[in-house]
């Protein structure tokens, strides 16, 4: 019960990760359906294996604290607090996070899953935060928008890899950790020169490169 | 033996990066790069049966692939300390370190019997050569860096959820950890189909965009045209390789699994498209390095396009592989040389190099008409042998449109390239002082001595290796006991 | 063989020395080719005399099958215009391209690649072997085109080539791979019977027509050569003219060597593409005022007689007419080897003409028949072969094609035996009418320029390959009997047909004794004439006009006025005709073109189209990063849908 | 033997008569009384035995008009059956070689034009080769046809007049002697063609060509364009002569033959004018359409 639950909480942080035009709102959604998913073992009843709540753990400590943290020190440095006039508005992005989740629901329908497996709406919800997050990626011009658009994408994967993480832990944990790090550090770090570059975010200017 | 190919290259990366003098550390490159050949091809002497249990080990396939990046990694290497002394205002103590830390990676890759090992090798590459595009550290070169940075992180994360689909289906068939390839192929019948379909979509479209099949190749125009020609080279021939082998490791499997069909549609389809796509934009192309990258665009394309042909042209798909490598390192660093001397990569600027860097020219002559499928250069076997295979398995339309494709390429190449290589250099051009030297252009030569002799004469030992590699990738029933180092 | 080889081997190196040496390369480098040249012939001769050519199995790393070179006949005979030619050309070089320094020794060096590659090119009989000579040819012959890069309009037609020759080459290995999955091996043979007429046979036959006709410089497949063969080198236009055309018909003659049963179609399409090019090629001759554009268009002229003999063969063979299959063959590989020469030597004395005058322009040229004799006199040995006038080689050839349609009327309700008469005639009256102009524009009449009048006649060294080439000409010409054995062997090679009753043709010895018979008379009426004393030193009796001058003169352009304008509803002509009006009308200018069909009015407004729409599609790579992304998404989201589906 | 001895005599004596007999029945039929018959032999006397003057941009080509021009003649002229006594000199495709001898008189004749630099002569050299270049055709497709009709490529047996009138090939032959009297018009430069006497040199088209000839060149030219009347009128009368029983016969009615031949051009030069220059291509492709058709009569 506990686990649709929090599924359902995650898909609704999903639309209003879309409908936000706030920066600092999109990041706290973000933030929030991070510890929601970093719990999500835990109300699954994995609680019994170590491992699975060292992963937990550390979803909710990287997700929860880390990231937010980062943020608040980019946001600060290039002070912006709106995105404004997105490539796509956030009406029209409500539509298609929609239609993602309905997309979602239909391929679920077609990936039948093991017999005897309870947690049926974590294949669509897994899917329609990946799309959640390409929305974002594709919609926003901040790099920062971008990067939480990313961690979304993430957050859809980890939700997925949550229907594995009992029998096959090793790949679905080292992935997980590992992709975590490239999305934060390193983007972190891009976005840092970005910054210094053009002290600016906006990915406008990233766009002298063409044909 | 598999450790010490990891290893070696991962110290000596902490070597270069501990070492201050540059000179002292350029010179590690080409250490390492023959130490780790040598290795290399003492590991594949050997005949010892690969234990199903393995973590790591070389298959032919692996084994094959990463002989064409280490191979590929040597020539780099060699051309590396005379380049990285022409660009004294560098410092390239992080270029070096990710060069190395690259092959070591590769051969993680190369070596992993396990998807999730081969995701991470995959997704750690994506991170060691990001530094490397920016060497330059210029605006241009930081978008290129960003682009490919999120490109490539978005198209990971897909190839991550591909493989835990894939994993999905292994549990669905009852199948448990440790997922290792021997296991998979083995069983692969019992695999759940829709999830191993849709893994391989994932996947495909994970290190599709690796690799760099259109619409999935946005990046590799800005990446290659802002890195140096020897990064280019490094990128279009090893990182591609590494997606590419991934990639087939999982078609293997669906291969194995009856999916066969399926998968070589879409890769015919992923390889039509590239080359097209590629195609648009090499007409009146006027940046060569850009140029070269929808070059690299399409011979990814001509690679799945043979894959999904399978039979004789997925053998040659993967012989193109190192073909293409090889020729492909010779046109970025010859480019690379021109880029030198004329202080631009554009035309109308950047003509008559026969005149002004005679060597560097000819060798971005012949090694254009080699890549475009010059006898006797490698890459005429190849694309010959692709469209033979086509044709001689009744895939008309395919064979037919395979070589038209070329041949629109080859005119849209051409063009630029003889405005490059042909005519007087433009006068109001300032002179820089590089000349073409033997450290600039030996590695060159040897490259494109190597791709001739490879399309003359491929060694026994060789061959054999080619036929285990592609029966392996094919995922077909006599591959999986020829495991063998 | 060993000869054979070792010929293969002295041509690949033949430019290697001039490498390292400070002077003399050119010497060394003609007198290796001088010695390929003398293997090599020996080597044929021994082959065409009988004696077996034997084979060579090269390991080709490849499909398996062992690379093979054979040199049989048919290979023996294609070998010797190459030699001949590449001698020659060699020796021309020398005196022609010498002189401008420059990029000597490369030159060199690829005329030796391009000799050798052709050399190996006759005997390839693995489709790897034959695509490696093949596109070794292609490319040494590009670089040679490219020999004077810093021109804009040489570069335009170097790619121009490039892009057509790589064009034919990916053609031919479609068809190649079609062939090897009918016979099941890479290596040239026999086609199973019954497989031409069948739709694989069909497609085979045109893809191999595509991909060799791009070489031969068939119409409309020619684009490339006008332009090719002015810009290149002379001695290089020469061997590219005289040799590497012919090796698309080698490849044509290939092909028909391993079909048994040729449907009738395949002859009437070589008869069609020989009347097309055969008459279009001399037509659009007519329309130039480039001597060496003219040049190539007849060479395309003279591809189309070929095309006439190998149609008329073809259509012999097809119909069971040992007759018509000998008469055709023979007469289309005699006319290989004749085009070779004669158009050889009018390449090379074009360059001796470009060479001391520095132009190609009609218009500009003139009177050089005084300076320049010697020069002047292979011109017209080569025209006069060109027109196939007896009794010079090009007559025989024509001659033998001619006897051949003849003895097609005889098979009943056909139409192609008096086409093939009526083409033949009619390009033959219209050659003889292009380089009445030619020679005349030329040598003829008074300099029209300073550059001309101040002309020099070109060095021995560039004299003597003219010569030679003449001589051969003339041998041909009027002893042609002596040849038939050899080519009977070599038309044997085509498939089983009298070859051997050749050398029983009654004309041909009758012809010899007419040659000798037209000389005897020429020069009794030449004695005769002589003595006559004579006064010389007056102006030319023009009408009443006092002291014409060389701008009077009737000029190339109003010569083949007529004849253009009769043709204008196939050559277009592009006329810029000034209006002339007032008493005192200003100076006006006209100036007539006849731009290449293909290229001009097709290929090159084709290639802008594309171009446009290449440029529409560049917003695809737009910069944004997030669209990029979208096509990650799209891709993904299509395939998934499409999997479901 | 005795019969080629005549058949040379012939072709080196009789040539010289054939204009003198036209000249005569046009000067007739104008009611003058006109020059003797055997004018063009005083002539060629005269002329041998004159200087001949050269223009000084003039090469050796000059007079390799004339000396091809009669040597090919001659040489042709060995080919063709005079009525129905064979031919010296008679092989399957003598045919072609019998065309192509007069096309290498017209090449030399067209190069020794231009190599006066002369305008006028190279105006004349051109429409001489635009217009041969529209003969050629009728020529051979009436050889072509003939060829059919009697199944062979030598001209003696070619021509040989297919027996009586009421043959099939009655039809096709009256074409092709039709399509063969304009090629034997334009070829000999005669009306309407050209006329032979005009003094415009710009409406001239063989005469002005040779100007600048004088001397012996210029009685080469004179008797090698008599000859060309003499070889290729043999050409178009033999197939209309019927085969007489003896020799000698035949040997009288081909003489006259001839010399109807030439009172016939005679009779059509004083008949009409010569046509403007560009309806001449008009005129001759009546003649290829002429045997043209005849040829398609001998197909069906």
């Amino acid at each position: 019960m506990l686990p649709d639950l929090l599924i359902a909480l995650t898909m609704l942080s999903n639309f209003s990760l879309v409908a936000t035009s706030r920066v600092s709102k999109a990041i706290q959604f973000a933030v929030l359906q991070g510890v929601l998913l970093g719990l999500m073992p835990l109300a699954m009843g994995l609680g019994r294996h170590f491992h699975i709540v060292l992963l937990a753990v550390a979803a909710v400590t990287v997700k929860g604290w880390l990231i937010p943290f980062l943020f608040r020190r980019a946001l600060k440095q290039v002070h912006i607090q709106r995105e404004v006039d997105p490539y796509i508005g956030y009406t029209v992005s409500l539509m298609l996070c929609a239609l993602g989740t309905g997309l979602s629901l239909l391929l679920a329908h077609n990936l039948p899953l093991k017999p005897g497996t309870e947690y049926v709406l974590m294949v669509p919800a897994s899917l329609a935060t990946l799309f959640t997050g390409f929305l974002l990626l594709v919609s926003r011009r901040k790099a920062l928008t971008q990067v939480v658009g990313y961690l979304v994408l993430e957050n859809g994967i980890y939700l997925f890899g949550l229907l594995l993480v009992e029998d096959m832990p090793a790949l679905v944990e080292a992935g997980i950790l590992l992709d975590l790090f490239v999305g934060i550090f390193v983007m972190g770090i891009v976005i840092n020169h970005i910054r210094v570059a053009f002290d600016s975010t906006d990915t406008r200017h990233l766009a002298e490169l063409k044909d | 033996m598999a450790w010490l190919l990891i290893l070696v290259p991962l110290l000596a990366a902490a070597l270069a990066f501990a070492v201050s003098s540059p000179t002292l550390r350029a010179w590690i490159l080409p250490a390492v790069g023959i130490l780790h050949l040598g290795l290399l091809l003492v590991a594949l002497g050997g005949w010892r049966a690969l234990p199903a249990t393995a973590w790591f080990g070389l298959d032919a396939l692996g084994g094959w692939v990463l002989l064409v990046i280490s191979v590929l990694f040597c020539i780099c290497a060699f051309y590396a300390p005379a380049y990285l002394a022409l660009r004294p205002e560098r410092d390239h103590r992080v270029l070096s370190t990710c060069l190395l830390g690259f092959l070591g990676l590769a051969s993680l890759l190369a070596q992993a019997r396990h998807p999730g090992i081969a995701w991470v090798a995959m997704e750690t590459t994506t991170l060691v050569t990001a530094p490397l595009i920016y060497f330059n550290h210029n605006r241009r070169s930081l978008e290129a860096t960003w682009k490919y940075l999120v490109i490539g992180s978005v198209g990971i994360a897909l190839a991550l959820l591909g493989t835990l689909f894939i994993a999905y289906a292994a549990h669905m068939g009852g199948l448990e950890e440790p997922l290792r390839y021997t296991r998979l192929m083995e069983n692969a019948s019992l695999l759940s189909r829709p999830w191993l379909r849709a893994g391989f979509v994932l996947t495909l479209v994970g290190y599709g965009t690796k690799m760099g099949l259109a619409p999935l190749h946005t990046w590799k125009p800005d990446a290659y045209g802002e890195t140096p020609g020897l990064v280019g080279a490094l990128l279009a021939g090893g990182v591609t390789s590494c997606a590419f082998l991934a990639l087939l490791r999982i078609y293997a499997v669906v291969a194995a699994a009856g999916e066969g069909a399926f998968a070589r549609e879409l890769l015919v389809a992923f390889g039509m498209l590239s080359m097209a796509w590629a195609l648009v934009f090499m007409i009146r192309q006027t940046d060569i390095k850009r140029l070269l990258a929808y070059s690299s665009v399409e011979h990814m394309g001509i690679l799945v396009f043979g894959i999904g042909i399978g039979g004789l042209a997925a053998k040659f798909a993967l012989f193109h592989l190192a073909a293409n490598a090889l020729v492909k390192s010779v046109l970025f660093l010859s480019a690379g040389n021109i880029h030198r001397s004329y202080a631009s990569k554009q035309l109308p600027f950047v003509t008559g190099a026969l005149r002004r860097t005679p060597v560097s020219g000819w060798l971005f002559l012949l090694a254009f008409l080699a890549i475009t499928g010059m006898p006797p250069f490698a890459p005429f076997l190849s694309e010959f042998s692709i469209a033979s295979g086509a044709l001689g398995t009744g895939h008309l339309a395919g064979g037919a449109a395979f070589l038209i494709l070329l041949g629109s390429i080859f005119l849209a190449m051409s063009e630029t390239v003889v405005k490059v290589v042909f005519g007087t250099p433009s006068a109001q051009r300032v002179r820089t002082p590089y000349k073409d030297a033997p450290a600039t252009t030996a590695p060159l030569i040897a490259a494109l001595a190597l791709a001739l002799v490879l399309g003359i004469w491929l060694p026994r030992p060789l061959q054999a290796m080619l036929d285990h590699a592609s029966t392996t990738a094919e995922g077909l029933p006599s591959a999986r006991l020829e495991v063998r180092p | 063989m060993s000869l054979y080889l070792l010929a293969l081997l002295a041509a690949a190196v033949s430019g290697v020395p001039g490498l390292f040496l400070r002077r003399r390369g050119g010497e060394v480098a003609t007198g290796l080719l001088g010695l390929a040249a003398l293997l090599g012939l020996t080597a044929s001769f021994r082959v065409l005399a009988g004696g077996s050519g034997g084979t060579l199995a090269l390991r080709t790393a490849a499909l398996g099958a062992p690379g093979l070179l054979v040199f049989d006949p048919l290979a023996a005979f294609f070998a010797i215009p190459v030699l001949v030619l590449a001698f020659c050309g060699s020796l021309y070089g020398l005196g022609y391209w010498e002189s401008r320094r420059g990029n000597t020794p490369a030159l060199r060096l690829v005329f030796g690649w391009l000799t050798a590659s052709l050399v190996m090119l006759v005997a390839a009989s693995h489709a790897l072997t034959f695509l490696l000579a093949w596109e070794g040819m292609a490319i040494a012959a590009f670089l040679l085109v490219m020999a004077e890069d810093r021109e804009a309009e040489t570069r335009r037609a170097g790619w121009i080539y490039l892009v057509a020759t790589h064009t034919g080459t990916l053609i031919l290995i479609a068809a190649f791979a079609l062939l090897a999955r009918t016979t099941g091996q890479y290596g040239f043979t026999a086609l199973p019977a019954g497989l031409a007429a069948s739709r694989g046979g069909t497609i085979l036959f045109v893809l191999f027509l595509l991909g060799f006709g791009f070489k031969a410089g068939i119409l409309p497949l020619h684009f490339w050569l006008p332009p090719a063969h002015a810009a290149a080198p002379s001695h290089v236009s020469a061997l590219m003219s005289g040799v590497l055309l012919k090796m698309g018909i080698l490849g044509i003659a290939r092909l028909l060597s391993w079909v048994p049963d040729p449907p009738l179609w395949w002859g009437g399409t070589l008869v069609a593409l020989g009347v097309l090019s055969g008459l279009l090629g001399v037509a659009f001759a007519l329309g130039q005022h480039d001597l060496k554009r003219l040049l190539a268009y007849h060479s395309i002229e003279n591809i189309g007689i070929i095309l006439l003999g190998l149609g008329l063969g073809t259509l012999g063979k097809s119909q069971g007419n040992p007759v018509l299959q000998t008469l055709g063959y023979a007469g289309a590989l005699l006319h290989v080897v004749n085009h070779s020469l004669f158009k050889g030597l009018l390449f090379l004395s074009a360059g001796s003409v470009l060479h001391a005058t520095g132009t190609r322009d009609l218009e500009r040229l003139g009177g050089l028949g005084q300076r320049m004799p010697w020069t002047a006199a292979a011109f017209l040995a080569g025209s006069w072969a060109i027109c196939g006038l007896p009794p010079l080689n090009g007559f025989v050839s024509e001659w033998l094609i001619y006897v051949g349609a003849f003895r097609g009327l005889g098979l009943g309700r056909q139409a192609w035996p008096v086409v093939i008469l009526l083409s033949l005639a009619l390009i033959g009256a219209l050659a003889l009418a292009c380089f009445a102009k030619a020679f005349g524009a030329v040598f003829l009449g008074l300099p029209r320029t300073e550059a001309g009048a101040r002309a020099q006649e070109a060095p021995r060294v560039m004299l003597l390959p003219m010569g030679l080439l003449a001589l051969a000409c003339l041998a041909i010409g009027v002893a042609p009997l002596f040849l038939m054995p050899a080519l009977g062997r070599v038309v044997d090679t085509l498939g089983p047909a009298g070859g051997s009753g050749l050398p029983s043709l009654p004309g041909l010895g009758a012809i010899s004794g007419m040659a000798l018979a037209l000389g005897l008379l020429a020069l009794l009426l030449w004695r005769w004439l002589r003595p006559g004393s004579r006064e010389d030193g007056l102006p030319t009796w023009d009408c009443g006009y006092a002291t014409p001058d060389a701008r009077m003169q009737y000029t190339a352009s109003s010569f083949a006025d007529g004849l253009v304008r009769g043709l204008r509803w196939a050559l277009w002509p592009v006329v810029h005709r000034p209006k002339v009006s007032g008493w005192f009308p200003r100076p006006a200018r006209y100036e007539g073109h006849v731009p290449d069909p293909v290229l001009d009015r097709a290929a090159a407004p084709g290639l802008r189209f594309g171009v446009r729409g290449a440029a529409l599609l560049r917003v695809a790579q737009g910069g944004a990063l997030p669209v990029y992304l979208l096509y990650v998404l799209l891709t993904l989201l299509v395939l998934l849908v499409w999997m479901v589906a | 033997m005795l019969q080629f001895l005549l058949h040379g005599l012939t072709v080196l004596l009789l040539p010289p008569l054939l204009p003198g007999l036209i000249a005569k029945t046009k000067a007739r039929m104008a009611g003058r009384q006109g020059p003797p018959v055997l004018q063009l032999y005083y002539d060629l006397a005269k002329l041998a035995r004159k200087r001949a003057v050269y223009s000084r941009t003039t090469t050796w080509v000059f007079l390799a008009g004339p000396v091809g021009g009669v040597a090919a003649g001659l040489a042709a002229s060995a080919l063709v059956p005079f009525g129905h006594t064979p031919a010296p000199i008679s092989f399957e495709g003598d045919v072609i070689l019998f065309a192509y001898l007069f096309g290498l008189a017209r090449f030399l004749t067209i190069l020794s034009a231009l190599d006066t630099g002369s305008s006028f002569e190279g105006m004349g050299a051109a429409r001489e080769a635009t217009f041969s270049a529209l003969a050629e055709p009728a020529l051979f497709l009436g050889f072509a046809a003939l060829a059919k009709a009697n199944a062979s490529l030598s001209l003696g047996t070619m021509l040989a007049f297919p027996g009586s009138l009421t043959t099939r090939f009655t039809g096709p032959l009256i074409l092709i002697l039709a399509g063969w009297v304009i090629v034997y018009l334009a070829e000999n430069s005669r009306i309407p063609v050209d006329d032979p006497n005009t003094h415009l040199e710009l409406t001239m088209i063989h005469e002005v060509m040779v100007l600048d000839h004088s001397g012996r060149p210029f009685a080469l030219v004179l008797y090698g364009a008599s000859l060309k009347l003499l070889v290729l009128g043999a050409l178009i009368l033999t197939p209309a002569l019927p085969r007489a029983a003896h020799a000698w016969q035949n040997w009288l009615a081909f003489y006259a033959a001839l010399a109807g031949l030439a009172v016939g051009v005679g009779l059509v030069e004083s008949s009409m004018a010569r046509f403007r220059m560009t309806k001449v291509p008009q005129f001759l492709v009546a003649g290829v359409l002429a045997t043209g058709f005849a040829f398609l009569l001998m197909l069906v």
